[in-house]
């Protein structure tokens, strides 16, 4: 049997460890949380499986690449067939083993960090959902079933964000990334129905064929992958559409980690690298996520460096990397983006925990003024965070430095005119990384942070754990195997083995030392804690802080305008449908019936008049009617 | 003289008998009225069984309606009569207690 | 000859019309009324209708026209000689006119066939009324019967109800 | 006999109520609750038992109930677009009488009727003569004005007041408004038939009847007025003002039955009488009923955007659901219709399951004013939860059923009607919207404090939402069973496209 | 001409003659507490009659008098259901006889009368048969109308009636004089015959057709000779309130029906227009007009106004379909009035009150009263698993079916008018809360007498609302045996032209 169709078992699990936890939870040791951590970890054992099996399997090839899967019946529909299926391809490989990873880490990490939580087996049997569900999305054969799982991934990181619902803006936010991410998923929606008007099918294969032998116009061809592009930007927490990622770190750290890591940003940027096909035959769409891409990044970074508050820098970071995977994909860094997101995935699980324990220790302290030096007492936590804030900030030799470096290089080959600004947001990026290091562990410890204590080993543990691909993943783009490393494994059309490119690596490697020595010049070394970058920016800095006034200006579009269309709406139908086009006619009929009513005037000889002048009329008419 | 100046005569008293229906308030008026309309018909029935129908139908019908006359003045006058008890008049314009 | 008989009859009973319709006393719309019903008899008469000639002088002139009499006398309608009009009259001279007009015109639209007038007789009259027509007579005969009872039960003066 | 028993049950189950002693609130709610299990297991076998790879009507009975000229057959059938509505019927009618346990003035005259309106629905859907269809469509309706006039409830919003009569007449007015209409098609219907020299009222036999060339132009001049008659009742645009006052006037049983099953009613009766037997009418007004569904979808979810009551916002977002079964009608696609008639179901069900929840609210907190119910979720926790399942299949959430019928809806409509489509799609993207605003207004965030005394929804409440929730979650999961049998109904429409 | 040989045909008008005379004798020496007896006789009369009148003329199509009277499937189908109603009528009586009439026992011998009447109405072939028999039947509602003499409604109503009655009937007569001069004959066959064959016909045909018109409108209550209706109904005692607006309406249509088949259809092109813009005000007017009415008995006037209208429909359809659809909706109508008015008789009988609003709370006091009123109210109003369902559809698809599609849209349009007034009293009766007054057991009338309220309904009154409800379901769900019957009777009357 072929090991690689084993692949859906791993979805498999957690559902089932969903619904097992939810109906069942009540009524098991422990309210069932081993459930789902067992069915993560047997996934985890799965994908090992599935890994060689893959690498011994002789899998057909599509777009260069070696496809398995299957698929099978869901339902029929007049004459089309809609099915579900799975494909086993490098990328939904790539991606397997880090969600499984990543995920099974943070689930048993949540067992410390989560302990003592009435809602403890709700949120594990969400957990177990969330993950089953990116896990069924990098597998989906058909673009139905990725749309599927691809809502249940928003409707897991509503539940998760909003788990702590009783808090107002725990719920809030939960909203807002519900509803900012589905309006990207109503492009996703259109652009996957207009996909299927044009060739009949909602696989994969059978699109990318059409779309690649020309059967589609390049009009709607492009389209199409905008649209699909307008969903990878709600669930990637692209420009406009990134502001419910900082909102939503009000769920439990965790959660942040999971979504930004693992889950649901990948999400976009898989689903911009698995439609992939689409977008290269649209070269104008690809320019346009290149774009979108950049700006992401530039802008998040900018916010990075100046919000105080430790899990929404981290949130900004993320934002600010998903451009640049974005960007890399613009940039045909087919292979880059994915290894930077691998990448990112794994330094930013570590950052999240590491905040995390940070916060379960500071009793939910998120305020990084009032950190410092926390080096001291949680010497894990810091050696840890350290590792992956020095990935993500590009630092030689970690992973972040390799996976950058790749996605700078793709820029330089593609879209060269957009390299200088890609620098910059990396700079910025190594900028804000130092920031927050440094002003949280380093420096000195304050008297009020004195009883501060180390997290329990389920926290610290997977912390290490993570650590420890956080910080040498990177060599696996290196040619350590005669295989020739990651690029040669995963990659688009043609094997592209790992080029390391000495003047932009070194480069890069400078303007990260330069960023992180920057920053400990500013941040780390002295004691004041006043911003002095922020200082310097002056009127920039408020809008900065006012993260360029992008919320306010939903808000007030919603307040002012969305919601007064539907006041007048719903005022219109009452007063002009209802009252007056409903009420109106039936109170005209009623008046009328009061009206009339008077002609009977308890008058006998008003009687006989009418009589008398009916009668006069009925025989005139009938005279004058008559034929003959 | 033919069947016109009867059939004329008859309308004209029809027509007499009409207005003082519309236009009396006293319903003994009106019931007098009324047989005037009456007499008019049958001045229609007789005639044109007399210059046309040599069955004399008309007059068969005639014979009926006089009878009925009769009976209704009998009937209706005796309703008079009971209202003049209960509300001392017997002018419809004020019995009106039911309308609209 | 029978033109001029035709014209005395036909004015006293419309005379006799107009004065019951116009008169201000309710005793003498009655006498108008006895007027115009005995010229009524007249025109039948000129029609060869012998017997309703009698019938009519009979029933109306005899009967009607005593218990309109009495009707007066027990309503002490007599009370208010000066009787009036409703407030539709005008309307009700249009309405009277209007129909006038329309039956007049539909009759005169087309010339009756010439003829003499003549009369059954009255045994041929018998014989089809009691022969013929002796469904309606019996029924007629209910009529008159329901008539008196119901007179008697509403006029009836006390007791409950 | 199976199918007469669907009407029989609930009919002579309801005359035998009637004559149970009045003051025996207990065993009256029992012997009802046992009808409708009964009802419910007879039209989940009816729906298992329909043989969809035979298609067409099955089940038939047929008994004359007048001869020539009128030819009015009493005939029962139950094909693929019948069955899945029959089977929704069963469970909605279950769910409801669960709910009306907390029934506690004049119980038995709230059954009787209850289980009046429900012979109707089933009457309905299952009849193939014209008379028929319409004499239990208008039973479906007449108990409505007691049920709500007697058990619902007035609601003062300060600026208006809509009191339970009111609501009362005009949602009967109004459907017996709209039947009018499809009273007079009924007659031209048969009377065309009569001219072709064959009168008659069967649906299978008017498909067949050979009428002469002006028929064309008949069914131009007639299929407007199934159009509105029977979309009165589907709450098409601009006749849809009922549907909200109504249900937030009736008692929860009732909105249940009423949203859930009746106005299906109104789209069912525009697919079996309109399409079915004016199909080339149909052709011609079908772009004015999708630019109508569009209006509905978008209107209605915009509208109930700011309706501050939860009633209202549940009415008016069956407003904005039935459009997307006017639109799913109105492509005349495989896919599209199929879509409708899964709609149908999915909506029935899913709205059933709100109003028993809003119904759960209002019976313990006495106010429906989103504005007053904060953070419920802490004191109702199940309540919010299975709150949450309907909000979620109302906005299309994928594995619950909403998804499935609203996509294939999209999809039929996306090959004719593209910008329709595009509009249904963000319709759904606003009732994301007001769903959500309304999950975090009314349950989530701090419980006021004077709701801290609050209870969840009793057992009776919770099984009838948990079926519901059943339904929803394995529908969306596992559409296959349904969508088999209405496959089957949907491709015997005349003139209904391929896909592909 | 000879006598006709088959006089035994006329066998049950003259036994119910008979029959009336045995009460109005028997009156005479039975004591007073004891009157209700002869209703009980009158009926026990009335259901050997109707036996009686099934065995001897099933099956007869017979002229008697030549031409002036039928003996045929239609004259015996309305014998038969005059008798059943008027014995339900005389039923739901006596009750409210005992408490407030002074002579029963003319009362009941009455009624006898009317029904006797109307068996000739439904039953002539001639016009003065139809007008002596008209008048049997007005009399007979002149008198029952005026009965409760102190009463100044009751009163009222009885002068307006008659005066109004005699009024019409003058038309009636003036027109038969117009028509009777250019046919010279009255016979229904005969005037058929003229109007088909003669090609050059007299205005004055037509003038006296239309005055015609105003006598016979007056009977059926047809706008615009409507207005007495409100007045008379209201005034007049409940049971003949109820007995005017089945009864009379009923013979009248009757007799209508046959006059326009038998007479008058062959010149229905010229006539059709007319008849359906009449069926239109009327039911307007008198749809209308109710929805503004607080009198039980005003409001089921103008309803019956507004039925009124939906029969003449039919007329304007004139077809055998349409005749088969004007006697269904007769008979569906029968049993759904008077259960509404045997609701309101016992109603009445127990508080006094006729106003709508007294009738709030009465679904809680008697629900069994408030079931069979609303059930009846349904039906009026056109609603399914009642009799106004199925007599509705049947009537306007027959209409429809004449082309007169537009004509059965507004009569549709008519009976949505219909339920809102409808269901303003079943609201009264099951939504609005009790008055917060003590039931009173005695009522005085305006003449000063005390009246016995009764404390409930009388098992009689129970007994034959139940039977009026399950009728009017009957006929709405399972019509069948009554259309075959309807079926053979319109075929006698076969229509000409």
């Amino acid at each position: 049997m072929d090991l690689t169709q084993l692949a859906w078992l791993i979805p498999a699990f957690s559902f089932i460890a969903f619904f097992l936890v939810v109906f069942l939870g009540k009524f098991l040791p422990g309210r069932g949380v081993w459930i789902s951590i067992l069915a993560i970890g047997g996934g985890f054992v799965v994908f090992w499986v599935v890994l060689v099996g893959f690498l011994g399997a002789d899998c057909p090839m599509a777009f260069g690449q070696a496809t398995c899967g299957f698929s099978m019946e869901w339902f029929t529909a007049g004459d089309v067939e809609l099915s579900w299926g799975i494909i086993v391809d490098p990328l939904s490989v790539v991606m397997l083993g880090m969600v499984t990873l990543v995920g099974l880490m943070i689930q048993v990490y949540s067992l410390g960090y989560m302990k003592g939580d009435p809602r403890l087996g709700w949120y594990f049997a969400v957990h177990s959902l969330f993950i089953a569900s990116m896990l069924a999305l990098v597998l989906a054969d058909n673009f139905l079933l990725l749309y599927v799982v691809w809502e249940l991934v928003g409707l897991c990181s509503y539940l998760l964000i909003g788990f702590w619902y009783e808090r107002r803006s725990a719920s809030e936010a939960a909203k807002k990334a519900f509803i900012t991410t589905r309006i990207g998923d109503v492009g996703l929606l259109i652009g996957i129905l207009l996909l299927f008007d044009q060739t009949g099918t909602f696989s994969m294969s059978g699109t990318f064929e059409a779309a690649t032998a020309g059967q589609i116009g390049q009009g709607t061809l492009t389209l199409a992958a905008l649209l699909i592009f307008l969903g990878a930007m709600g669930k990637s927490a692209q420009f406009p559409l990134h502001v419910w990622l900082p909102d939503a770190m009000e769920g439990p750290t965790p959660v942040s980690a999971l979504i930004h890591a693992a889950t649901m940003v990948a999400a976009g940027v898989f689903l911009v690298a698995r439609a992939f096909p689409i977008f290269e035959a649209a070269p104008d769409a690809l320019t346009v996520v290149a774009v979108i891409g950049l700006i992401t990044a530039l802008i998040a970074a900018s916010q990075a460096l100046v919000a105080t508050d430790l899990k929404r820098i981290l949130a900004y970071s993320t934002v600010s990397h998903l451009g640049l995977m974005m960007l890399s994909l613009g940039a045909f860094g087919y292979t880059a983006a994915i290894f930077h997101l691998v990448a990112h995935g794994f330094s930013k699980a570590v950052l999240f925990l590491g905040a995390g324990s940070v916060m379960h220790s500071m009793d939910e302290e998120t305020d990084i003024r009032k950190m410092g030096g926390l080096r001291k007492v949680m010497p894990v936590t810091a050696l840890t965070f350290t590792i992956g804030a020095l990935s993500l900030a590009g630092a030689p030799l970690l992973a972040g430095f390799w996976s950058k470096d790749e996605v700078l290089l793709a820029v330089l080959d593609h879209k060269n005119y957009l390299l200088a600004f890609a620098l910059i947001a990396a700079f910025l990026s190594a900028l804000y990384m130092a920031r927050a290091l440094f002003v949280v562990f380093y420096g000195k410890l304050k008297d009020e942070n004195q009883h501060v204590h180390e997290s329990p080993w389920v926290m610290t543990g997977p912390m290490v754990l993570l650590a420890v691909p956080a910080a040498v993943v990177g060599f696996i783009a290196l040619r350590v195997t005669d295989t020739g490393g990651f690029g040669t494994f995963l990659y688009f059309n043609k094997a592209h083995a790992f080029e390391f490119s000495y003047p932009l690596g070194i480069a890069s490697a400078l303007l990260a030392l330069g960023a992180l020595w920057l920053g400990w010049m500013a941040y780390g070394k002295g004691s004041t804690l006043l911003d002095p970058l922020k200082a310097r920016l002056g009127g920039l800095n408020r809008i900065i802080e006012n993260k360029y006034y992008l919320d306010d200006l939903y808000q007030w579009t919603i307040d002012r305008i969305i919601l007064l269309v539907a006041k007048v709406v719903a005022l219109f139908d009452r007063i002009v449908v209802n009252d007056t086009g409903v009420d109106g006619p039936a109170k005209g009929v009623r008046w009328s019936g009061g009206i009339i009513r008077y002609h009977v005037t308890g008058r006998m000889y008003n009687y006989a008049l009418g009589m008398v002048i009916g009668g006069i009329f009925v025989a005139l008419f009938w005279w004058l009617l008559t034929t003959r | 003289m033919s069947l016109e100046f009867f059939q004329v005569l008859s309308v004209a008293l029809f027509s007499i008998g009409l207005y003082g229906v519309l236009a009396r308030r006293s319903s003994v008026l009106i019931l007098m009225s009324i047989e005037l309309m009456l007499n008019a018909v049958n001045i229609n029935l007789i005639a044109a069984a007399a210059f046309l129908d040599s069955a004399f139908v008309g007059q068969i019908i005639a014979i009926f309606v006089i009878t009925v006359a009769a009976a209704e003045v009998g009937l209706a006058l005796a309703i008079i009569l009971q209202l003049a008890r209960n509300k001392s008049t017997v002018n419809v314009d004020e019995v009106d207690l039911m309308k609209w | 000859m029978t033109e001029v008989l035709f014209g005395i009859a036909a004015a006293m009973a419309l005379g006799g019309g107009l004065g019951v319709v116009a008169t201000r006393n309710v005793v003498h719309a009655a006498l108008f009324l006895l007027l115009s019903l005995v010229a009524v008899a007249g025109l039948y008469l000129l029609l060869f209708a012998e017997f309703l000639a009698l019938v009519q002088v009979l029933i109306y002139g005899g009967a009607i026209i005593i218990v309109l009499l009495f009707a007066i006398m027990l309503t002490r309608s007599r009370e208010y000689p000066r009787i009036s009009d409703n407030r539709q009259w005008p309307l009700a001279i249009l309405a009277a006119g209007g129909l006038f007009g329309v039956v007049t015109a539909a009759i005169l639209w087309k010339p009756s066939p010439d003829a003499a007038p003549q009369g059954p007789g009255l045994a041929k009259l018998g014989e089809t009324l009691f022969t013929d027509w002796a469904l309606p007579f019996e029924v007629a005969s209910l009529v008159l019967l329901v008539a008196l009872i119901g007179a008697i039960i509403i006029a009836r003066a006390g007791g409950r109800g | 006999m199976a199918l007469f028993a669907t009407i029989l049950i609930p009919l002579l189950g309801g005359i035998i109520l009637a004559f149970f002693p009045a003051h025996r609130g207990r065993e009256i709610k029992v012997f009802a609750i046992l009808l409708s299990v009964a009802t419910l297991i007879l039209s989940i076998v009816l729906f298992a038992a329909y043989d969809y790879s035979a298609g067409g009507f099955q089940f038939r009975e047929s008994f004359k109930w007048l001869d020539h000229p009128m030819n009015i057959t009493f005939s029962l059938g139950m094909d693929g677009i019948s069955a899945p509505m029959v089977l929704l019927t069963g469970i909605v009618m279950f769910a409801a009488t669960l709910i009306a346990w907390n029934i506690q003035h004049r119980p038995k005259d709230f059954l009787v009727l209850l289980m009046m309106l429900v012979a109707g629905v089933f009457g309905t859907f299952v009849s193939l003569d014209l008379f028929f269809l319409f004499f239990f469509y208008e039973l479906a309706v007449l108990p409505m004005f007691l049920l709500i006039g007697v058990w619902g409830s007035s609601s003062d919003f300060g600026t208006f007041f809509r009191s339970k009569e009111y609501g009362a007449m005009k949602l009967t007015l109004y459907l017996v408004a709209g039947s009018v209409l499809v009273w007079v098609a009924i007659m031209a219907m048969f009377w065309a038939s009569y001219q072709a020299g064959t009168p008659t009222f069967s649906l299978e036999e008017l498909r067949s009847v050979e009428f002469n060339d002006s028929y064309k132009h008949f069914q131009n001049l007639f299929f407007p007025l199934v159009m509105v008659g029977f979309g009165v009742l589907a709450g098409l645009w601009p006749f849809h003002t009922w549907s909200p006052d109504g249900h937030v006037a009736a008692p929860t049983s009732v909105s249940m039955l009423h949203a859930g099953v009746l106005m299906k009613l109104g789209a069912y009766g525009i697919i079996r009488v309109g399409l079915e037997l004016m199909p080339e009418g149909a052709e011609t007004w079908l772009p004015v009923l999708v630019g109508l569904g569009a209006v509905n979808v978008f209107y209605g979810a915009v509208s109930a955007m700011s309706q501050t009551d939860l009633k209202y916002v549940v009415g008016y977002s069956s407003v904005s659901h039935m459009g997307y079964v006017l639109i799913g009608i109105a492509t005349l696609d495989r896919l599209g219709m199929g879509g409708a008639v899964l709609q149908m179901f999915s909506h029935g069900i899913m709205t059933a399951l709100f109003f028993a929840l809003v119904g759960a609210i209002y019976d313990r907190a006495h106010v429906r004013d989103v504005g007053v119910l904060e953070g419920l979720a802490k004191r109702m926790p199940m309540t919010a939860a299975f709150f949450a399942v309907a909000g979620l299949a109302s906005l299309g959430l994928p594995g619950l059923s909403g998804f499935v019928a609203e996509f294939l809806v999209f999809v039929g409509a996306f090959k004719t009607y593209l910008p329709v489509a595009v509009i249904g799609v963000i319709g759904a993207a606003i009732t994301a919207v007001y769903i959500l605003r309304l999950l975090a207004k009314v349950f989530f965030g701090p419980i006021r404090p004077e709701w801290e005394h609050l209870t969840d929804a009793s057992r009776v409440e919770l099984g009838a939402a948990a079926l519901l929730a059943f339904v929803l979650l394995f529908v969306g999961v596992w559409p296959l069973p349904l969508m088999d049998v209405i496959n089957a109904g949907v491709i015997e429409i005349p003139g209904i496209l391929g896909s592909g | 001409m000879s006598l006709t040989t088959n006089l035994h045909l006329l066998l049950p008008e003259f036994l119910l003659a008979g029959l009336a005379f045995v009460i109005f004798s028997a009156d005479l020496i039975l004591a007073e507490g004891r009157k209700h007896w002869l209703a009980w006789i009158s009926v026990l009369g009335l259901i050997a009659l109707t036996v009686l009148s099934l065995l001897l003329l099933w099956d007869r199509d017979e002229l008697m008098y030549g031409g002036l009277f039928h003996v045929d499937a239609y004259s015996l189908f309305f014998k038969t259901f005059f008798m059943a109603l008027g014995a339900v009528v005389i039923l739901s009586s006596i009750d409210f006889a005992k408490a407030r009439f002074s002579s029963q026992g003319e009362y009941y011998a009455i009624i006898l009368m009317a029904i006797l009447a109307m068996n000739i109405m439904a039953a002539s072939g001639e016009l003065l048969t139809a007008y002596i028999a008209l008048e049997l039947m007005s009399f007979s509602f002149y008198i029952m109308v005026a009965y409760l003499r102190g009463n100044p409604f009751s009163n009222e109503a009885g002068i307006k009636y008659i005066l109004i009655g005699a009024f019409s009937s003058a038309f009636l007569l003036f027109g038969i004089s117009m028509v009777y001069t250019s046919v010279l004959d009255t016979r229904f066959v005969d005037i058929a015959d003229f109007l088909a064959n003669a090609g050059d016909v007299s205005p004055a045909l037509w003038v006296g057709l239309g005055l015609m018109l105003v006598g016979l409108g007056f009977k059926i209550a047809a706008v615009p000779f409507h207005m007495w209706a409100p007045d008379v109904y209201q005034g007049a005692p409940l049971p003949i309130t109820a007995y005017l607006s089945v009864g009379s309406k009923a013979a009248a249509f009757a007799l209508v029906l046959r006059m326009f088949s038998e007479a008058f259809a062959p010149a229905i092109d010229d006539w059709r227009i007319l008849i359906a813009v009449l069926a239109v005000a009327t039911m307007s007017v008198g749809n209308l007009v109710a929805m503004s009415q607080h009198n039980v008995k005003r409001l089921l006037a103008y309803s019956s106004i507004g039925q009124v209208g939906y029969l003449l429909v039919g007329i304007a359809a004139l077809s055998q379909l349409a005749s088969n659809g004007i006697m269904l909706h007769i008979v569906g109508y029968a049993f759904t009035s008077m259960a509404v008015f045997v609701g309101v008789i016992a109603f009445f009988n127990m508080t006094g009150k006729e106003e709508i609003k007294d009738m709030a709370g009465l679904a809680d006091s008697h629900p069994f009263l408030a079931a069979s009123i609303s059930i009846g109210l349904f039906s009026l109003a056109g609603l399914p698993f009642f009799a106004g369902f199925a007599t509705k559809f049947y009537l306007f698809n027959a209409a429809a079916n004449e082309d007169m599609l537009w004509l059965a849209g507004i009569a549709v349009l008519n009976s949505l008018f219909s339920l809102y007034y409808y269901l303003n009293v079943i609201r009264q009766m099951y939504i609005e809360p009790k008055p917060e007054t003590a039931d009173e057991e005695h009522e005085m009338t305006e003449d000063g007498r005390e009246i016995v309220l009764s404390q409930k309904p009388s098992l009689l009154l129970i007994g034959v609302l139940a039977a009026m409800v399950l009728g009017t379901i009957f006929v709405g769900v399972y019509p069948f045996p009554i259309v075959e019957a309807i079926e053979a009777a319109t075929q006698a009357l076969a229509i000409a032209g």
